[in-house]
């Protein structure tokens, strides 16, 4: 089994070596040999998983040493992964979904002459998330942490002609690794108080907290930098909406279903430390109810399809990790709802590849309309979806996000308060955003000319099977998943060992919480179609107040960052070049002009006359000789 | 006696250097196969080196000492400790990887006055005499045996950067300004190079002389437990210091490095910032910690200070540079930052990953700068705005650029990063403070690499790239093995900490330091043993 | 008579030559000035010679002969060649290396 | 054994009475030639006064005990090399003397100046260093001094004596490399010299011969133009530059008008033409020659004649 380990992610990343390196050899077997060992690397997930199953449920776990990788001093760091209960989870999400945008791909990218590349980067991202979860080491994490951020950059630019997509996949990457700045910043800390970072050695109750709470509060804080960055929570957001630049397949897999769920992962791995440190919990918390609220607001105001989903995707996540920040009454929900969200979000985002691909390329939902007649397949699973992820009661978001909801009114207090009255709030904008999606891109009239009728726009068609198949897949995990997991608390069971669990008390009623979470949804949803399906959607975005102004342009975030880094950057930089110029190599030259134009004056007595010279040697002389003159008489 | 294989480690470069230099300027062929012969020759012989040295044994092995000037008490005396042997490595991996990369650029130009021209032996042959010089400064361990080669090396670097600039395919683009500007631009830059060095060497010979009139001797070992003075330790301390930092270059002694780079042929800036600057970050370790371990932890708070701003300093500067190379430059006076950061964290973290730093720099930098120069030899021009859309046409030359690039920002899985990451480990440890603010750094890192390869590799093809060829066999075979090295290193650097380690080890305890413990260590019993 | 009055004339004779290095502008007088310097440096050997009881300060007085032998050789060559192609013997007219 | 030896052999303090005169009366010598060698305006004198105080050096080096230096001193400086300054004194121009203006500003006082302070101080050294033992070189030349400079420069001198030797043989060849002229153009022959001549448009024929009516045909006595001016281009320049040049041409055009007269008065008419410089007779060569060769007894015949 621990050779299977190593097996799992040297699938992928074999994959992504003969395609990168293959050249033109391995073009026209690209596609399926990266969809192969997606699939070879989901079939070994699954044989894990049912070795795992077999174990009792405290020694759930396989561990796997590959080799020292740096060693000096006391100072160790291992090649070595670890399967648990939570990586296991992990492992299969990311592979299954990961094998089925793949086998999407297919189809989506049949006409693009880099394929190759394509799946070779998919295949790359794989091997990275893999080696992300399944590392026993914080510095293993960080390492496939930093690889995700490499496929996710490769990705979002994939169109590298476009300056658009290059410019988004810059962005991820550098807002990336601020966030990158809090895990390397953890590690070391670790180190340096632990003289450990390996999972095992630190995630233990009695060994946080001998460090004191000022040091795990630390530690949860940069944590908590880091899943910011990866997972797009505010402050470090604003590169997720860019990032739809990319593939669709990518935003699906990437943005949406796993890479941006990295930093839940995270803090649930770390629940030991944020445990010992409720202010970090607190900050947590904080930023995932920000989020969530500020994703919510952002995806009702686009009209990009895909940003829209982005929005929504950055709600989602915000939910989690205002779950995972809960504590063991949280942790749980947060990776179901993480599941849950990775199959219908990701169905929703292939839904959205599948219409663009029939539109060619046009993601403004003003210029769709009326798509469910020609694309069924894509409507019902599209609309499956939708009816997931606003918590339609049996659906999977339903379960999911319902537990998050009443965990966080049982945080109790006024936190629980504000933070469930934030979570059902996110609920009913979110079944209000996700109609808004679903009314002008599925009902009303079409709002095109197809070229059959002399304007712009192709014919719309449903897409190929190869794309249908994946998300047909994806439909019946939102349809089902929740359930499945709910039922006889299964999910819960299953990860309890690691993340740990503990019943809160909601203030509020299980079942009032549910009709409000409800009611709340029908209202959003009603809303919606009073906006949009009951009236003719405008071609253009209206004027509108400024709140909505705000909103579409992402409630600001770009136009701070712009404003505070990128330009007062700038300047900064260029006044550095300047002062680099002018200052330091400017006392250099300085200092050169002073000698230059001492030596211009000295250089008079350089006459040309060689008596003169004779004369300043004999002077020379005279002094020697009376200096030692007196010298010795001294 | 046994075989003097360090001495002759180093004259079979030197040999090379006066046979290639010597041969008829009509005879390039044969000229460039010498040189290639004879820096291959040094591979195999630094390759015994390595294979010869035992980690672990003494500290010095395969020693050699004659006496040379016994009035002085100098001597003649190699040897070599784990961080020399890995730096002559680097050397001999590095120059023919440098030669094969610059196969044409001493060829006679397509333009210009016949008596410009230059011969490519002299080219080759200066490169062999660097290359000789460099791997006796690792090797010696006398102080004057050091001193010497360490301001020798000044001389053929100058040739090189003065006599030898950018060699372009073809016409130069018309945006760049005329080929004698550029010459002009090229000999200042090269006065401004052996300037700063020479000042810096100047210093350093009267810190040597104090030092030999302080402790009458110059051997390493003997001085190693000579007795000095806190004051004449800390003046000396600060005279060797002056020298190496102008050389590495330290913050704010960095100004030279640019246009020295810039102006140059891109195999010239390898050798300057790869093997020729990696001369000064070796010695503070040799002989700035070992020889004055008191005022090493004296002066260790500002030289931190000075790194730090090194590393944020070159980095953002490499973000608005206009010219690929000049940021190529700064971007290696960020890199310098770290690997000085690493050797003043006064631990076992920071020294080995200062060391493998050394090593690992040279290469993604050899990497980096030496496609960028393929880059620019195609394109006539060295600056950024001149490029755009190269991916689309040339897409090896932009992968492995793309690749030189991740390692220059340290992305795990490539070389640079486990260095990087020991260095800032090494910091954290010494001052949590200096650590966090050199970790901000590899934004500013991420930051110019990829603003360099958007601006170049991707956005829509520009004029004058379109005809842009991609990577020809030969500059393959330069990038291949860099890549390779940089792969292999980055996901198992453990051969290298095994032989860099103990020699660590002896500097360790030449300080009189320890690696600082854990405040609060995993108790064994949580724990189950350390891992 | 005390011997060292030999030292003193040596020195004075030393500075008469030195004077006239500096005063004179034709080379070959100058030349002549600084063998007249050479001759009283030669004179000291001598007479130290005489002081120490040994010959070694003859040998080098001896020395300095034959190296101001050629001395005047190679100089007065230089001085031919320069007149002959500067008309002058003066040392003024040399200044070639006047910026 | 003579007496200066003896005088030398003895190792005291005080130099025999002797000695004492004889230093005294050429030290004065000695400091007068060095002073005529710097003072002198001429180069020539300055060298002879040279070889008088090298002179007297040589018999200081005999009173001294350093017989062979005092012979070297001899032969060696004042003989070869002096001769050898002499030479290139005359080569160069034996008549050039340096102008009095000092073209330095400040140069000679400070000269002079700097001068006396390292004398005072050099003299201020010596009276301080005690100098009062003698050891004499009694026991050193007991076997002969050349013998025992022999000894040493062949023994512990050795390797200084061969480098000797070589330095003499490269100033040798440096001198000869230095002086030797390579000829660079074909040698110009009569024929080229005449075009060039021509070319140039002055002196196309040949350069007047010096010497006045046959009677002065002397190389010292320059030929005379028809307004009875000398020619300068008739003479050697050295002759004129020594300043022995003999110019005869106001003599002979008094002769000429003499003689006019004469004839004036013979033939009974106005003597209208005195001498004029600027005006000349009709035909002055035949008919001075003709008068000239009437005049039986100048002195200046016989000099003609014979050259």
């Amino acid at each position: 089994m621990n050779s299977l380990l190593g097996l799992l992610i040297a699938a992928p990343l074999l994959g992504a070596a003969v395609l990168l390196l293959g050249g033109r050899f391995v073009d026209r077997v690209a596609p399926v040999l990266g969809s192969a060992l997606a699939g070879l690397s989901f079939v070994l997930g699954a044989i894990l998983f049912s070795n795992l199953l077999g174990k009792p449920a405290s020694g759930r776990a396989i561990d796997s040493d590959l080799f020292t990788w740096m060693h000096v001093g006391t100072f160790k760091a291992d090649a070595a992964f670890h399967l648990d209960q939570l990586s296991m989870t992990f492992v299969l999400l990311i592979t299954g979904v990961g094998t089925l945008i793949h086998i999407y791909s297919i189809g989506y990218m049949a006409h693009d002459e880099k394929r190759r590349k394509f799946f070779g980067y998919l295949n790359l991202f794989l091997a990275a998330m893999l080696i992300l979860v399944l590392a026993d080491n914080y510095l293993l994490l960080y390492v496939g942490w930093e690889g995700v951020g490499l496929a996710s950059y490769l990705l979002i630019g994939f169109w590298q002609h476009k300056p658009s997509a290059a410019t988004a996949a810059k962005k991820a990457f550098l807002v990336n690794r601020v966030g990158d700045i809090g895990l390397a910043v953890a590690v070391f800390l670790m180190f340096t108080t632990f003289g450990t970072f390996t999972f095992q050695g630190i995630l233990h109750p009695s060994v946080v907290s001998s460090a004191g709470q000022g040091k795990a509060t630390a530690l949860g804080l940069v944590l908590l930098l880091a899943a910011c960055g990866k997972s797009a929570q505010v402050p470090l957001q604003s590169w997720l909406g860019d990032a739809m630049e990319g593939p669709t397949p990518v935003s699906a897999l990437i943005h949406a279903a796993t890479m941006v769920t990295a930093g839940v992962y995270l803090i649930t791995r770390s629940s030991a430390i944020f445990n010992a440190a409720p202010t970090a919990q607190l900050a947590v918390v904080c930023v995932g109810a920000v989020t969530l609220l500020f994703g919510a607001i952002v995806g009702c105001a686009k009209d990009d399809i895909k940003k829209a989903l982005a929005g929504s995707t950055m709600s989602q996540i915000g939910y989690m990790i205002l779950a995972a920040g809960l504590g063991p009454i949280g942790y749980v929900f947060a990776i179901m709802h993480l599941v849950t969200h990775g199959f219908f979000k990701a169905g929703l985002f292939l839904g959205a590849g599948s219409i663009m691909h029939a539109r060619e390329d046009e993601v403004d939902m003003r210029k769709y309309g009326g798509l469910w007649k020609k694309m069924p397949w894509t409507f019902a699973t599209f609309g499956l979806g939708y009816l997931a992820i606003i918590g339609f009661p049996g659906l999977s978001g339903f379960f999911s996000k319902d537990k998050i909801i009443e965990a966080a009114f049982a945080k109790g207090g006024t936190e629980g308060w504000i933070l469930g009255g934030a979570a059902l709030l996110g609920a009913a904008i979110t079944a209000y955003y996700m109609s808004r999606i679903m009314v002008m891109t599925f009902f009303g009239k079409p709002r095109y000319t197809t070229k059959a009728e002399g304007g712009t726009s192709p014919e719309a068609h449903e897409s190929p099977a190869v794309m249908v198949a994946p998300m047909v897949v994806l439909a019946v995990g939102s349809v089902f998943a929740g359930g499945f997991f709910s039922l006889g608390s299964r999910f819960l069971h299953w990860l309890e060992p690691v993340t740990g669990h503990s019943e809160g008390h909601s203030p509020v009623s299980t079942g009032v919480l549910t009709a409000a979470t409800i009611v709340l949804m029908l209202l959003g949803m009603g809303l919606a179609w009073f906006q949009y399906g009951m009236r003719e959607v405008p071609a253009a975005a209206p004027r509108s107040i400024w709140p909505v102004r705000l909103a579409r342009r992402d409630l600001g975030q770009d136009d701070f960052n712009h404003a505070v880094f990128v330009r007062g950057g700038t300047r900064f930089a260029d006044g550095l070049a300047e002062f680099d110029a002018k200052g330091v190599d400017g006392a250099v030259r300085g200092v050169a002009g002073a000698v230059g134009g001492g030596s211009s004056r000295l250089r008079k007595l350089q006459n040309g006359y060689v008596r003169s010279y004779a004369f300043s040697m004999f002077g020379g002389a005279v002094l020697i000789v009376a200096a030692t003159l007196f010298m010795r008489a001294v | 006696m046994s075989f003097p294989l360090l001495t002759v480690t180093a004259a079979v470069p030197a040999a090379g250097a006066v046979i290639t230099g010597a041969l008829p300027a009509a005879r390039r062929g044969a000229a460039k196969a010498t040189a290639m012969g004879f820096a291959l020759a040094t591979l195999v012989l630094a390759a015994v080196v390595t294979g010869r040295f035992r980690p672990g044994g003494a500290q010095y092995q395969l020693t050699e000492s004659h006496s040379w000037i016994p009035a002085f008490g100098v001597r003649y005396q190699l040897g070599v400790d784990g961080i020399a042997v890995v730096l002559v490595l680097l050397t001999a991996v590095l120059l023919p990887v440098v030669m094969l990369a610059s196969w044409h650029d001493a060829d006679l130009p397509a333009e210009g006055p016949k008596d410009k021209r230059r011969p490519a032996g002299a080219f080759f042959g200066l490169m062999l005499a660097i290359e000789a010089m460099v791997i006796i400064a690792f090797e010696a361990t006398d102080v004057f045996l050091f001193y010497i080669f360490f301001e020798a090396m000044l001389i053929p670097m100058y040739f090189l950067i003065g006599g030898f600039g950018q060699k372009y395919e073809g016409r130069r683009a018309a945006v760049g300004d005329s080929a004698d500007e550029s010459s002009v631009r090229r000999s200042r830059a090269a006065v401004k190079f052996l300037l700063y060095n020479l000042l810096g060497g100047l210093v350093m010979l009267a810190a040597v002389v104090a030092l030999y009139v302080n402790a009458h001797s110059f051997s390493v070992p003997a001085l190693q437990n000579a007795h000095l003075s806190t004051t004449a330790e800390r003046l000396i301390f600060l005279g060797f210091m002056f020298a190496f930092a102008v050389k590495a270059p330290l913050w704010p002694l960095h100004t030279w490095l640019p246009g020295a780079m810039g102006e140059s042929t891109a195999g010239t800036a390898v050798l300057i910032t790869a093997v020729v600057d990696k001369v000064g970050t070796f010695a503070m370790l040799r002989f700035c910690l070992q020889l004055f371990p008191g005022a090493s932890a004296w002066a260790t708070p500002v030289v931190l200070v000075l790194a730090v701003i090194s590393i944020l300093y070159g980095a953002i500067l490499a973000v608005v540079q206009k010219d690929i190379k000049r940021l190529i430059a700064y971007a290696s006076i960020s890199h310098f930052g770290f690997i000085i950061l690493g050797i003043f964290a006064l631990n076992s973290r920071g020294q080995s990953g200062a060391t493998l730093y050394m090593v690992n720099h040279g290469i993604s930098t050899a990497a980096l700068m030496l496609i960028a120069g393929f880059l620019i030899s195609r394109r006539g021009s060295a600056l950024i705005a001149d490029f755009g859309g190269v991916q689309k046409v040339a897409p090896i030359l932009a992968g492995t650029f793309l690749v030189a690039g991740l390692a220059t920002l340290s992305l795990p899985g490539l070389a640079p990063f486990t260095s990087e990451f020991l260095v800032l480990l090494g910091a954290f440890e010494h001052t949590p403070a200096i650590g966090v603010a050199a970790v901000v750094g590899i934004v500013f890192a991420a930051l110019y690499v990829l603003v360099l390869y958007q601006r170049t590799m991707t956005g829509p093809v520009k004029d004058g790239v379109t005809a842009l060829k991609d990577l020809k066999v030969r500059e393959i075979a330069v990038v291949a093995p860099l890549m390779a090295l940089l792969l292999f290193l980055g996901v198992y650097p453990q051969p290298v900490l095994n032989v860099v380690n103990p020699s660590v080890g002896h500097t360790m305890s030449a300080l009189h330091k320890q690696d600082p413990k854990p405040t609060h260590p995993v108790a064994e019993a949580i724990n189950g043993g350390s891992r | 008579m005390n011997p060292v009055n030999y030292v003193y004339l040596a020195a004075l004779l030393f500075t008469i030559g030195a004077a006239g290095v500096l005063i004179r502008r034709n080379a070959i007088v100058v030349f002549m000035c600084v063998e007249l310097m050479l001759n009283a440096c030669n004179l000291a050997f001598v007479t130290f010679a005489r002081m120490h009881g040994g010959l070694d300060g003859q040998i080098v007085a001896f020395f300095t002969m034959v190296v101001a032998a050629a001395e005047v050789v190679v100089g007065l060559a230089i001085i031919v060649s320069v007149f002959r192609t500067r008309h002058s013997a003066s040392v003024d007219d040399a200044n070639l290396m006047k910026l | 054994m003579t007496a200066l030896q003896l005088l030398a052999a003895t190792g005291s303090q005080n130099a025999s009475t002797g000695e004492a005169v004889q230093f005294w009366v050429l030290a004065v010598v000695a400091v007068c030639g060095a002073l005529g060698t710097v003072l002198m305006r001429k180069a020539v004198h300055s060298a002879l006064c040279l070889a008088a105080t090298m002179i007297v050096l040589a018999v200081f080096y005999f009173a001294q005990g350093a017989y062979f230096l005092g012979v070297v001193q001899i032969v060696v400086y004042t003989g070869a090399v002096m001769m050898l300054f002499l030479f290139v004194v005359m080569l160069v121009g034996v008549s050039s003397a340096d102008s009095l203006k000092e073209t330095l500003k400040g140069q000679r006082v400070a000269a002079v100046v700097c001068g006396l302070g390292f004398g005072i101080l050099l003299i201020a050294g010596i009276a301080n260093a005690k100098l009062n033992y003698f050891a004499g070189l009694g026991s050193a030349n007991a076997g002969g001094n050349p013998e025992g400079i022999a000894r040493l420069i062949f023994t512990r001198y050795f390797w200084a004596f061969e480098l000797t030797g070589a330095l003499l043989i490269t100033a040798a060849v440096g001198a000869m490399v230095l002086t030797h002229k390579e000829r660079i153009e074909k040698r110009k022959d009569q024929l080229d010299l005449a075009r060039e001549r021509v070319r140039k448009g002055e002196h196309v024929t040949p350069l007047p011969a010096p010497g006045v009516y046959a009677r002065h045909n002397a190389v010292d006595i320059p030929a005379l133009l028809p307004d009875g001016t000398p020619s300068e281009l008739s003479m050697l320049p050295v002759l004129r530059e020594r300043g022995q040049e003999r110019d005869v041409s106001g003599e002979t055009v008094h002769r000429l008008a003499e003689l006019e007269s004469l004839t004036d008065r013979h033939l009974g008419r106005e003597p209208k033409a005195t001498y004029r410089p600027g005006k000349r007779p009709a035909l002055p060569g035949q008919g001075g020659g003709e008068a000239l060769a009437a005049e039986p007894d100048r002195p200046e015949i016989e000099g003609g004649e014979t050259s």
